[in-house]
Order: structure tokens, then sequence, then C-alpha cells
């Protein structure tokens, strides 16, 4: 095979992996308390369906999907409503969230079957059910999975893209998945095929995981059009466009979707997720979560209900070390530090990485001296330099001309800049204003 | 459990290893060896000359630099001095040396809010001063001396006055002698460095060493040399086939003047070069082009500064054309 | 609408709104003859003269000159004198003539003299116009004679052909060359400018009336009746 | 309008330099007095009125700086001849034509290949050599000169330049460097400009660091000759006043 | 020809006419700080210099013989009738190039570039062709000066450039160290 197995650009950092690389993935002990904001998924956040002093069961919808591009919320564990009200977000501030006080005697057990069995159901009915359990993608971003699973009429899929790359540094959950799950991997691409009324589907999965490599070309059913390739280890190679570029040769267009090019794009942690919620009967409560870093003593891959705070799973996790100084949700290039360790886990935390005072030691920002590395790392072939410049004069309807609205924030630049300029949150900033100006 | 102190920042939390004094620091370091031949043939007068010119490049800096001494850590000034004393004969008076250094950071950087900004080469916008300045005082070359200890020419001529020794020790450069003489010289000269030139450009096997170094680290953006030698090599390759007698061979043209030097040190100047690379390429052959056009048909016989400076003028206008097609952009749209 | 006293008509050019040095008008022949203080000289004069004969004219006839033909008519009188200077400076001073070339025609071109005909000779009393004239060439001529003087001194090491630092002395040749032209006036405006920036912040510090930031500079020689009353028409 | 004369003047204007006292307060500057058409007539009145006017002036300042100008120049013309012909006795201005060195009516109108030079005398009336003004260019611009030859000897009598932008302390050497200058009298053409003579016929030792200028010079000098010399040296003897 | 191409050459970058003649600087401190505005002004400047040159050659060897002292009101009287006439045809024949150039061209009258280039060639004694590659070599000159400044001054805009080098003296500046690098052309084709 003759296909060149990563993207142009783009940056090396170390993997760091293997601190829990080995570890297998982990029930946690249920926390005393768990808290749910609305807002966990890209699109409309979840409408309120509870009020504080309400009795709730595990997997309870407490708050609705609002609209199309949104999804509802369930109680991951069965308890009683403490309050509703802003708590700390790992976006940075405070969103609203409802706080469930878990009940310690419950059986914490499914009454019934939430969401039905999937064979036998029609793809429209499969991704109604799919919303209904509100399942998003696990990779970071927490897209509807259902939006995903319903194309617009105009786009002809033919490939669903699987990613298993899982590009960012520490965060081995996806490949614990590949190694455990293999076959409910593989359950959901049958019920992503099912729905897309397609056939073939590409396993991505980067070098540096030999052993799922390995496991997932095992596992692949005969009777599906599966082809698993080992990619270049490169960062970041998991970013949809990279990935269908790689695997597909296809260039997703500027300001489009991978659906313009005919293919769908999801994580294993995401499929894997979508065959549990049609096998358990239970809506997405809870998720895998490496809890990794220098900073924390007993790191590992644990299932948690989602809405797990960060005290609790760091508790979880043996606690922090003692010049732990900063924790991140996310892997380290595009994740987000929370000052508050109560911030809970979302649908979408892939991972909890915690950084001792080793890699946090501040580092001098210098002036710009032009010298490319940039423009070497971007992965979309933008100019940082020239947006960066812009940016600090805050010209930024000039920084539209040059494709902002290109830039993934992956991080590449800021990464590969010798004079530590925060670019990428130069560029996040930048857009941020844009879509708060009004558009002109 | 006791709540840590913790910091937020934003995101990438990893960085990559090069930081910017590091890159600075590391092409000071690969001068050494360059600054070490310049003393091993030129003797006394080329350390002085190469402590003047940093002098003069330092204090402009510490003086009117937009905050204070903090600058001076980041090499850039230190740079800026030795590449500029490098391209300074050896019998060149110091004070000249210490006013190029000054005019090169005061003009060449502090204008444009120092580092980064500027947009013409700083050390060889201070030795095109000087030039203009000072032509006869520049472009005299002392002869071979008596011992390693003597000076090379008037180098404490007072401030403001003429060097007093000028005649006597006039000798003539490769390139001076190739052009108003026809006189080649060999080969194993110019790559061994034994000839009449400017501190650093007579060295350019050292030079070329050095470079190397740096590419690997890739503190170096290597595709500016290759371009500029690439062009150079097959012009005048081309130019030698048509006419030998007229034309010097590529390698003459390569190892003699400030070639090396100017390839190597002065056109990768990361500030002052484009940033992309299909730019690089661009820049590293008009400084080609332009350094044979000024070498055979123009009055001077060397032209590295001005086709380097020239160039620096045009990389605005070579970053613009050459900005990266953008990530699924359709292809006909093109660049922009 | 400002009225101006006469004081102010004739002190504004020297400096304030010096043509060369605030306005940035007539650069060519400032930094293209400058060269020497001699040349400086005498084209500042030359200016000066066409300047002042072109003003008093235009002022006189602007009653019979058509608003649309105007400018034409400006032209033809700014060339005539413009020939009148070249003819007198060729028979009188043949040497200075020569070195400064082409740029006496090119005097007819200086935007500043268009420019006060438009501005300022065009709308107001002969004595006025004339005042603005004399005040705007002599701004001009100091400006240049300071381009001059600096690049001559600097360039050849004597002032008006009279050697300053001795035979020894290493001139910098690039001084008399065009980029020293450039080089030369760039750094007098940073100069100004540093020297501007200093005096508001001085203002800011001391506490001196706003008005006075609009006064004309006191290194001109004014009395302070004079700075007073300019100070009470600006206000 | 205001428009249209904001555009006239346009780059000036627009930086400010009508400043703030040219707010339009006084409008009996605009020709409102005559009302608001101005006829064609007028303005053609007015502007050959004014051309007139100015024609006059012109041909009077001319007229009274003629003489002095015209002296000027043939002083200078005067000092350059008898600087390249060794002074002669005195020296007349002729034109180099196929016919042969003539006596054309107009200096300054020369018909096409005609040269003019200036031949000098010696007391006794005997052609002594010929000045010849040449111009090419040198090293940043043209490089005018003038030379003194003896056809008789085929030496050069002497060369001076008129005119040269030469850098400042090295090309204009040729102007002002006395023992460079001095080398043209009695070297034998074609030139040729040298490092280090070897003491050959026609050698010129060319100025350190001005090679390019110096070289210029001899340029000039030779294809000057080049073009002139057969005629000169024909009609040479010819020539006796 | 070889006399031709010295003199483009040398209008073009040895003796740059706004570089080296400090000729056209209203334009170039005036219209350079956009590279779009800049290369038409150049474009503008191109054609106007060659419609001089031509004039000017006419005027010379049929008018101004007899009357050499009216030169200078003959110049501006010709290029400011020429400009108005040019500006009006392009008008009436092309409206697309008259909003290219249109609007620059009135300012052209003003540009000593325009008489200069027409004294110049005078004063040297240059024929029709000898004119025209002057005219063309000058009028590319002062484009690639102009764009030069201009792409260099988008540059600086984004400069943290010291509050008293903002405006003039800082493109004086640069106008002076590109003036040093032409420097280098010096010479060129003169040096045989």
């Amino acid at each position: 095979m003759s296909r060149a197995l990563t993207f142009r650009n783009g940056v090396h950092p170390g993997d760091a992996k293997e601190l829990t690389a080995a570890s297998p993935i982990r029930r946690l002990p249920f926390p005393d308390e768990v808290v749910l904001p609305l807002r966990q998924h890209t699109g409309a956040p979840a409408k309120l369906l509870v009020r504080a002093g309400d009795r709730v069961e595990r997997g309870d919808m407490i708050g609705a999907a609002a609209g199309f591009i949104s999804s509802p919320v369930h109680a991951s564990a069965a308890g009683r409503v403490r309050s509703i009200g802003p708590w700390p977000h790992p976006s940075g501030g405070f969103e609203p969230a409802v706080r469930i006080v878990v009940d310690r005697y419950a059986a914490q057990m499914p009454r019934r079957r939430l969401v039905p069995d999937w064979e036998g159901l029609a793809p429209k009915e499969i991704v109604s059910a799919v919303q209904a359990a509100g399942v998003v993608g696990l990779g970071g971003a927490a897209f509807p999975a259902h939006v995903k699973l319903s194309p617009p009429a105009d786009q002809t899929i033919d490939t669903l893209v699987v990613n298993g790359c899982e590009c960012e540094p520490y965060l081995t959950s996806d490949h614990r998945v590949m190694l455990e799950y293999a076959d409910r991997v593989y359950t959901g691409v049958r019920i992503m095929l099912r729905c897309l009324g397609i056939e073939r589907a590409v396993v991505g999965i980067e070098r540096n995981k030999p052993d799922a490599i390995e496991t997932m070309r095992r596992a692949a059913p005969r009777d599906l059009d599966i082809e698993v390739v080992g990619l270049d280890v490169k960062y970041p190679q998991g970013a949809e466009k990279m990935l269908i570029k790689v695997l597909l040769d296809r260039e997703v267009p500027s300001g489009g979707l991978p659906g313009n090019v005919g293919a769908v794009v999801q994580n294993v942690g995401s499929i894997a997720m979508l065959a549990e919620v049609f096998e358990t009967g239970l809506p997405l409560i809870e998720r895998i979560v490496t809890v990794t870093g220098p900073g924390v003593r007993k790191p590992g891959n644990w299932i948690v209900p989602v809405g797990t705070k960060l005290c609790d799973l760091i508790e979880g996790s043996g606690g922090l070390d003692d010049d732990a100084s900063e924790i991140i949700f996310g892997g380290p290039m595009m994740g987000a530090s929370v000052a508050s360790l109560d911030t809970p886990v979302l649908k979408g935390t892939s991972g909890v990485l915690v950084l001792s005072t080793n890699e946090t030691r501040l580092r001098d920002s210098h002036p710009c001296i032009r010298c490319g590395r940039c423009l070497e790392a971007c992965p979309v072939f933008l100019n940082p330099q020239r947006l960066g410049s812009l940016a600090r004069k805050e010209s930024f309807s000039e920084m539209l001309e040059h494709n902002l609205m290109d830039c993934m924030l992956c991080g590449c630049c800021s990464y590969a800049c010798p004079s530590n300029i925060p670019l990428s949150h130069l560029f996040a900033t930048a857009k941020a204003a844009l879509r708060r100006r009004p558009a002109a | 459990m006791s709540e840590p102190a913790l910091g937020v920042s934003a995101s990438p939390h990893v960085k990559g290893g090069d930081s910017t004094p590091t890159i600075m620091w590391s092409v000071v370091a690969s001068l050494v060896p360059v600054v070490a031949s310049a003393i091993y043939f030129f003797g006394p007068s080329a350390a002085l000359l190469l402590a003047a010119s940093c002098a003069g490049a330092l204090a402009t800096e510490m003086c009117f630099g937009q905050r204070g001494t903090r600058r001076l850590c980041d090499g850039s000034a230190a740079i800026t001095g030795l590449l500029l004393g490098l391209t300074l004969p050896p019998g060149l008076p110091l004070w000249m040396a210490f006013l190029g250094g000054a005019f090169g950071i005061g003009f060449g950087k502090l204008v444009y809010g120092g580092l980064g900004q500027n947009v013409f080469n700083p050390a060889l916008l201070g030795r095109a001063f000087l030039q203009a300045a000072f032509p006869v005082a520049i472009t005299t070359w002392p002869v071979r001396a008596e011992s390693w200890w003597s000076l090379r020419g008037d180098n404490f001529a007072l401030p403001l006055m003429s060097p007093a020794t000028q005649d006597a020790f006039s000798g003539a450069t490769p390139l001076g002698l190739m052009k108003f003489e026809q006189t080649a010289t060999s080969s194993w000269d110019l790559v061994l460095g034994t000839t009449a030139g400017s501190l650093g450009e007579t060295s350019g096997l050292v030079i070329l060493v050095c470079g190397l170094y740096l590419a690997v680290r890739r503190h170096l953006e290597w595709r500016i040399p290759a371009s500029i030698f690439c062009t150079v090599a097959l012009l005048a390759g081309g130019l030698h086939l048509l006419d030998a007698a007229r034309y010097p061979g590529p390698v003459f043209t390569l190892f003699s003047g400030g070639l090396m030097l100017g390839a190597v040190y002065m056109a990768t100047d990361m500030v002052t070069s484009p940033v992309t690379h299909r730019g690089c390429w661009i820049f590293g052959a008009g400084i080609g082009l332009l350094v044979i056009v000024i070498r055979l048909w123009g009055g001077l016989s060397e032209g590295v500064m001005y086709a380097i400076l020239l160039m620096n003028a045009l990389v605005p206008f070579i970053n613009r054309a050459t900005q990266p097609r953008v990530f699924g952009a359709i292809e006909a749209e093109g660049g922009s | 609408m400002r009225q101006t006293t006469p004081q102010q008509d004739l002190l504004r050019g020297l400096w304030r709104e010096n043509p060369v040095l605030i306005q940035m008008l007539g650069l060519c022949p400032a930094l293209a003859v400058t060269n020497n203080v001699e040349n400086s000289l005498a084209m500042g004069l030359a200016t000066f003269f066409v300047l002042c004969g072109s003003s008093l004219l235009v002022s006189l006839c602007k009653r019979w000159i058509p608003g649309e033909i105007r400018i034409s008519v400006y032209i033809l009188i700014i060339a005539t004198f413009v020939t009148v200077a070249d003819l007198c400076l060729a028979a009188l001073l043949p040497d200075i003539h020569k070195a400064l070339g082409a740029f006496i025609a090119l005097i007819v071109v200086n935007c500043m003299i268009l420019g006060r005909q438009e501005a300022f000779a065009s709308r107001r009393p002969v004595g006025r116009a004339l005042l603005d004239a004399v005040g705007t060439g002599a701004g001009f001529t100091l400006a240049l004679v300071m381009l001059g003087g600096t690049r001559e001194v600097l360039g050849s090491g004597s002032f008006l052909n009279v050697p300053l630092f001795g035979p020894s002395y290493e001139p910098w040749v690039v001084m008399i060359l065009p980029p020293g032209g450039f080089l030369t006036l760039g750094v007098l405006l940073l100069g100004l400018a540093w020297w501007e920036e200093r005096r508001r912040e001085r203002v800011k510090a001391g506490g001196v009336p706003a008005g006075a930031d609009m006064e004309p500079s006191p290194a001109l020689g004014m009395s302070l009746s004079e700075r007073a009353s300019s100070r009470g028409d600006a206000a | 309008m205001s428009e249209e004369r904001s555009g006239n003047i346009g780059d000036a204007q627009r930086r400010g330099l009508v400043g703030d006292e040219a707010l339009p307060d006084e409008p009996a500057a605009e020709p409102a007095a005559l009302g608001d058409e101005v006829s064609s007539l007028r303005m053609i009145l007015t502007l050959g009125a004014a051309g007139a006017l100015a024609g006059l002036l012109i041909v009077m300042v001319f007229n009274a700086t003629l003489p002095a100008i015209e002296a000027h120049r043939a002083e200078a013309v005067r000092l350059a001849v008898t600087e390249v012909l060794q002074q002669p006795a005195r020296y007349e201005a002729l034109s180099v034509t196929e016919a042969g060195l003539v006596e054309l009516p107009r200096e300054d109108v020369q018909p096409a290949n005609a040269v003019l030079v200036y031949v000098g005398f010696d007391e006794g009336g005997r052609a002594t050599g010929v000045a010849v003004t040449a111009a090419e260019a040198g090293f940043q611009d043209i490089v005018g000169l003038i030379y003194g030859f003896d056809p008789q000897s085929g030496t050069l009598l002497g060369m001076k330049v008129l005119e040269s932008k030469e850098t400042p302390g090295l090309g204009d050497k040729i102007q002002k460097d006395a023992r460079f200058v001095a080398q043209f009298a009695g070297a034998r053409p074609p030139l040729e400009a040298v490092k280090r003579p070897k003491g050959e016929e026609g050698e010129i030792d060319s100025i350190t660091g001005a090679t390019i200028s110096s070289r210029a010079v001899v340029r000039i000098i030779n294809n000057s000759l080049e073009r002139l010399r057969p005629r000169i040296e024909a009609h040479f003897q010819e020539v006796v006043r | 020809m070889s006399e031709l191409v010295w003199i483009f050459l040398s209008a073009l970058v040895v003796n740059n006419f706004t570089l080296a003649l400090f000729l056209g600087l209203c334009p170039f401190m005036g219209v350079s700080s956009r590279v779009e505005t800049a290369l038409r002004m150049g474009a503008a400047n191109i054609f106007v210099l060659v419609v001089t040159s031509l004039s000017v050659s006419f005027l010379n060897a049929f008018v101004l013989v007899k009357a050499p002292y009216l030169r200078i009101i003959a110049f501006i009287v010709v290029i400011a009738s020429l400009v108005q006439v040019v500006e009006t045809v392009i008008k009436k024949v092309s409206p697309v190039l008259f909003r290219e150039l249109g609007i620059y061209l009135p300012l052209i009258t003003t540009n000593c570039a325009i008489l200069g280039l027409a004294i110049f060639q005078t004063n040297r004694g240059y024929g029709f062709f000898e004119g025209l590659a002057f005219a063309v070599g000058a009028g590319l000159g002062l484009t690639l000066a102009l764009v030069l400044m201009a792409s260099i001054r988008e540059e600086t805009e984004l400069a943290d450039v010291p509050s008293i080098a903002r405006g003039m003296g800082l493109v004086l500046i640069i106008a002076g160290s590109l003036s040093l690098g032409f420097m280098g052309f010096a010479g060129l084709l003169s040096s045989s």
C-alpha cells in the first residue's frame, strides 16, 4: 500500500502515554455527589427538567435537548437534587448545573431498559434513540452523535472513518477501549454503518499503539468492509480534516465538514459508547477518563459517572503529588486548565492531566523573530506569524482575511513557537471577539 | 484533602524545546570558530574590531532599547555586533566599527521597535553605512603582517580622524584581483582562507561547517543558503562555460568574498528573511542573482551585502506572494 | 474660523508650520541640494525669491484671475519667476548654478509655493501675503540650511567651505550622498518628535495651561509680549 | 467647485498644507463678483495676458543676463582648453565634419555627425593640438571631460574632468588627484588603465579604490579618439591661421 | 543599443529617481502606505513620464531650439495640459482604467519627477529613443521604490515603532536604508 501515512506539517510532542497505557479500565466507587452542568455538548444547552429537592433515579432525564444540535442530560446516579445553580465548569467560567446528592443505599441499577435494542430498528429510529440517550462525541468537543448520523440530503456519505489516533499526549482512554472493548467498538461501527446506509469503514490508529492495531485487526468482523491503518505518530493526527486527508486522501474544503467529502468521523471511544448505550439500555451517564500526569500518585483509566467532581476523581487516583501545580481537562495540547477541584467531569472529558511544577514553570515570552516555525507546524497551512502580529494590534477583520476561521486551535503554532507567544490563545480570543461582534 | 494552589494557563500546556534565546545564543556559539579563525588569520586587530563593533551594538541597545538592559540577554545585539565585525577589514579604525554597530542597531533595529520588527539586517545596514561613509577605509585590505602580534592597520586612529597608514597597507581581495586585474586566486587559498579580506569572509570552510551544525540543530533555515549556493553555482558555472576568460568559475565565486558568511549567517537572519519555505527559495535565488549581477557587471567587486539588503527590502513582498494555500481552499482560488 | 495677526502670518511658516520640517513639503530640493551650506543657502534664497514674487503678484492680481484657470495662472507666474531666478543665478553665480543644476527649474513644482498661493496669497491682502511668503520662505531656507549644515559638517568636515576639524578629519562621505539626505532629515524629525514629546510631558507635569501647547517655540526669540499676544489669539 | 480645487493641488493640500487658515474665510477670492459664469473669452484673455507678460519679463531678463552668462561660459571653456592644450597662444572653435575641420556659424547648433572641437595655435599660428569634449557613463553617472590631443606626435596633451558625480573621496580623484590627471599629458593613446604600470606607453596608473572611475576616463578618451582621430589627423595639417 | 540599456538601468536602479535624485518624493511619502495604491500610482507615473518624454522630444527638436529660455514655462504648461488631456481621454475611452489611475493623474502634474525628467532629458541631450528608455526606466524606478516602500510600511504598521519614529521619521529612515541598498548598483554596466 503506497499511502502517505501522515499529513503535512504538525508537531511531535513527546507522547507520555506510558503512564497509563498499561492501566486497565477500572470502575471507581460512586462519589457522594455528582454535578451535572446543562451544557455538556456543542450546541444549545439542555433545558432543565427537575427542581431542587426532586428525587432522581440513575438514568432519569434531568435536562431535555433544546433543538436538533443539542443533547439531553441524564442523572448519572440515584439521589436527590440538592440545588440548581452556577457551578465551576471546565470551560473556565460558571455554568448552570444540577447538584445531586448520591443516595448511598440505592441499588444504582437500571430499573428497566431506557434505550431500546437496536436490532430491528430502522435507521431513523436508531438516530432518535441515540439523541434520546444523550450520546455525544467523547473526544473533547462533545458534538451530538445523532447529528453525525443524519447527514444532510445533499451529502453522499460513503465511508465511516474510525478515529483511533488519540494524538494528544498522555491520554490513553481510547487506546484502552480498543484493547479491551474491540468487539464493542465494532458493534458501534455496525450501528453507525446501518444508520448511514453504507458499507465501508476505515480505522486509523497511530503506530505508537501497535497492540491496539493488532487487536483491532484481529477483531474486525469479516462481513464488513473494514480496513485498519497504522499511521505515523504526529499531532494533530486525530483532527478530522487531517485524518480524512490521510486515510481517504480527500481535503475537507475550507469552512466545510467531513460530510462534504463523503466521510463521517467518529472516535473509538464514542463508537464504543454508542454500542454500550444499546447494550446496557442506559443513556450516556458514565464514561472512561484517563487520570494521568506527573502530579498524580496513581494514574489510571477509570470509569466514572458523568458529573463526578475532580476532587473525587483525584482521590480515586491516589491524590495529588506535592508539587502538582496545574490540572487540565483534556489533553495537554488543547485541554483547558481548571482552577477549582469542584469542576465536574463532563461527557466530553477524555482525560484529566495533572502537571507538576516541572512542566508548568513559567517561560519568558519573547518578541517574534519570524522564524517561520509556526508556519511549518500549522496543519491547515495558515500563517500564524502574521495572524499573531495582527492579533496583537487587534485587527480582527484583517485576521479574517488571513483565514482565521480555518484555524482549529490545535495549538501546534504555540507549541512550536520558540518565543513562547501564546498564538492559539490569541486566535481563540480573536475568534471569540469576532463571534461577539454583530455580523457585518 | 487540602486545596492546592492550582495555576491556570492557556493551552497548549506542553512546549517545544527551542526558545528564542537558545537559538540566538547557539548562533553566537557557532560563531566562535569563525571568530577564532578570524583572530588566527588577522591577529589582535580582529579581536579589537569585533569587540568594538559589539560594544557599539550593545551600547546602543542598552541606551535606546525599549526595555533597557533586559533585551541584552536575548543575544541578538551580540549577534549583530559580531556579524558586523566579521564583515570589516582588519585595518579599520575601531571608532568606525563602533559607529557601524551603533548605526546598525539604532537605525536598523530600534527605530522599527526592536527585535523581530526590523526590515533590514542590522549588521549589514551598519556595514552598508560604513561602506558609504568611509569608502576608502573600508576597502583598504592589509597585506600580510610581519608578526601575528602586530596590528593590521591603524586600528587606534582617533575618533573622527583618518587612519594614518592607509596606503602602505593596501592589498587586494581575491574578488578585487579578479575584477580589476583579471588575476585568479588559487582555490585552496580561498577555501582555507589564506587571502586578504574581511575578518570573517576568508575562512569559507569554517563557516560552512558551523552553518551545517546550525542547520542540523534547526537553528538556521537551510533552504536559504542552499538556494543561494545553487543559484550562484549555476549562474557562475553557465557564464564560465560561455567565456572562461571573463567570468570566474563556480568554486571561485562561492568561496571568494563574503558569500559564505553572507549566505550562512546574514541571509538566514530569521527576522529579515521570508517565513515561508517557498519564500526562502525565492529569497535565496534573488540574492544569488544579485550577487552575480553586482560582481560581474556592477562597479563593486563584492555585492553580497547589497544583494542581501535589497532582498531584505523585498521580503514583505515575498511573504505576501507566497502565503501558503490554506488547507481545503479550492485550488483555483490560489493562495491568499 | 480663525483670524490671524500679522506676526502670526510672518512667524508661522518659520517654525511652527515649517514647510519642510513640519509639513513635509518641498522635500525634493530640501534633500537634493543640501549637501553643503552654500548650495542650501542659494536654493533657499532662490525659492524665497520665487515665493515672495509670486505671492505678491498673485495677491495683487487675484481680482482679475478667474477661478477656473487659477492654478494655470499661478503656475505660469511661478514658472516665470523661476526662469528669472535661473537666469540671474547663471549670470551672477555660475558655479552654484552648475551645482544646483536642474533643481532650480524644479522650484516650479515645489508644492510649497503653489500651496501658499492657493491657500493664502489668493485670499489675503497684499501685505499679509507678503508677510506669509517671507515667513514661509525664511522657514524653508532655515530648514535647508539646517540640513545642509549638518550634512556639510559631517560629510566634508567644513561649514560654508571653511574646514572645521583640520586636515586629518575623516569625512562621512555618506552624508553628502543621497542616503545621507534621507537619514539626516529622518534623524532631524526624530529629534523634533522627541523634543515635542518631552515638551508635552513637561506641560502635563507642570500644569502649564493647554493653550501653551499652541504657541510657537520660544527658541525662535519671540519676546514675552509677543508670546502673550499669540497665546491670547490662540485661545 | 471646492472639491475640484482640492483635487488640483491635490497632494499638497491633502497633507495639511492648506492648514487651518485656508478655510474659505474670504469668498471674495472666488470670482464671485463677476457672476457665476466666467466666459471662455475672458479666461483665454487672462491666460494670454499672463503668458504675454511672463514672456516679456523672461525675454527682458534673458537679454539682460545673456552677456554675463555667455562670458561665464566662454571663460569656462577658455580655462579648460588652455589647461588641456598646454597654454596655447590662442584657440578657435571648429567643427570636425566629413569635410574636415571647418568653422560653423553657430557654436551651439551642430549638424549631425559634426563634433565641436577647439584647436589651439602657437604664436606662429601653427596648430598645436585639438581639445575635444566627451562624456560617457562612469561609476555613478555620466562623466564629462575634455582632453587635448596632438595629432602630430600622436600623444595627449592633457585631460580635465568637467562634470562628474563620482563618489567623493574615491571616484572624484579623477578630478582632484593631480598625479592621476598629470599622467595624461604625454600619454600615447590608445590608453590602458592598469594597477601596476610596467612603463609601457599609454599606460595610466589607475587610482586605488577607484578603478572603475579611472577606467571610465580612459575608456571615454579611447572611444572618442577612435571616432575622431582619422578625421582630425587627415585634416589637421590644413588648419593654419 | 547598449547605450539605451545603460540609460534605462541607470534611471531604474543606479540613479533611481526617488532614492538617488529625490524626485517624486511627494507620492513616495504620501501614497506609499498600501501596496495596491502604490502600484497604481506607479503605473500612472510610468504613463505620464512616457507621454512627457515624447512631448519633450518633440518640443526640444522643433520648438525650443529658438528660445531655450522658455524651457521651464513650456515644459510645465505642456505637462499640465497633457495630463489634463490624457485624463479626459482616458475617462472617455476606458472608464475602468480611469477608476484605477484617474485620481492620481492630477496629483502627478505637481510631481517633480515629471518636470525633472523633462529637464534631465534636455540637459543631457537625449533624443527620441534615449528619452523613451530614460522615461520607462525612471517610471519603473519610481514604481519600484514606491512599491518597496509601501510593502515595508505595511509591515511596520504591525511593529511596535517607538512613538517618536511614527510617521515620517521612520519613512525617511527606511528610504535612507533603501537608498544605501541601491548604492550597490553603482557602476552597473560601466565597469568594462
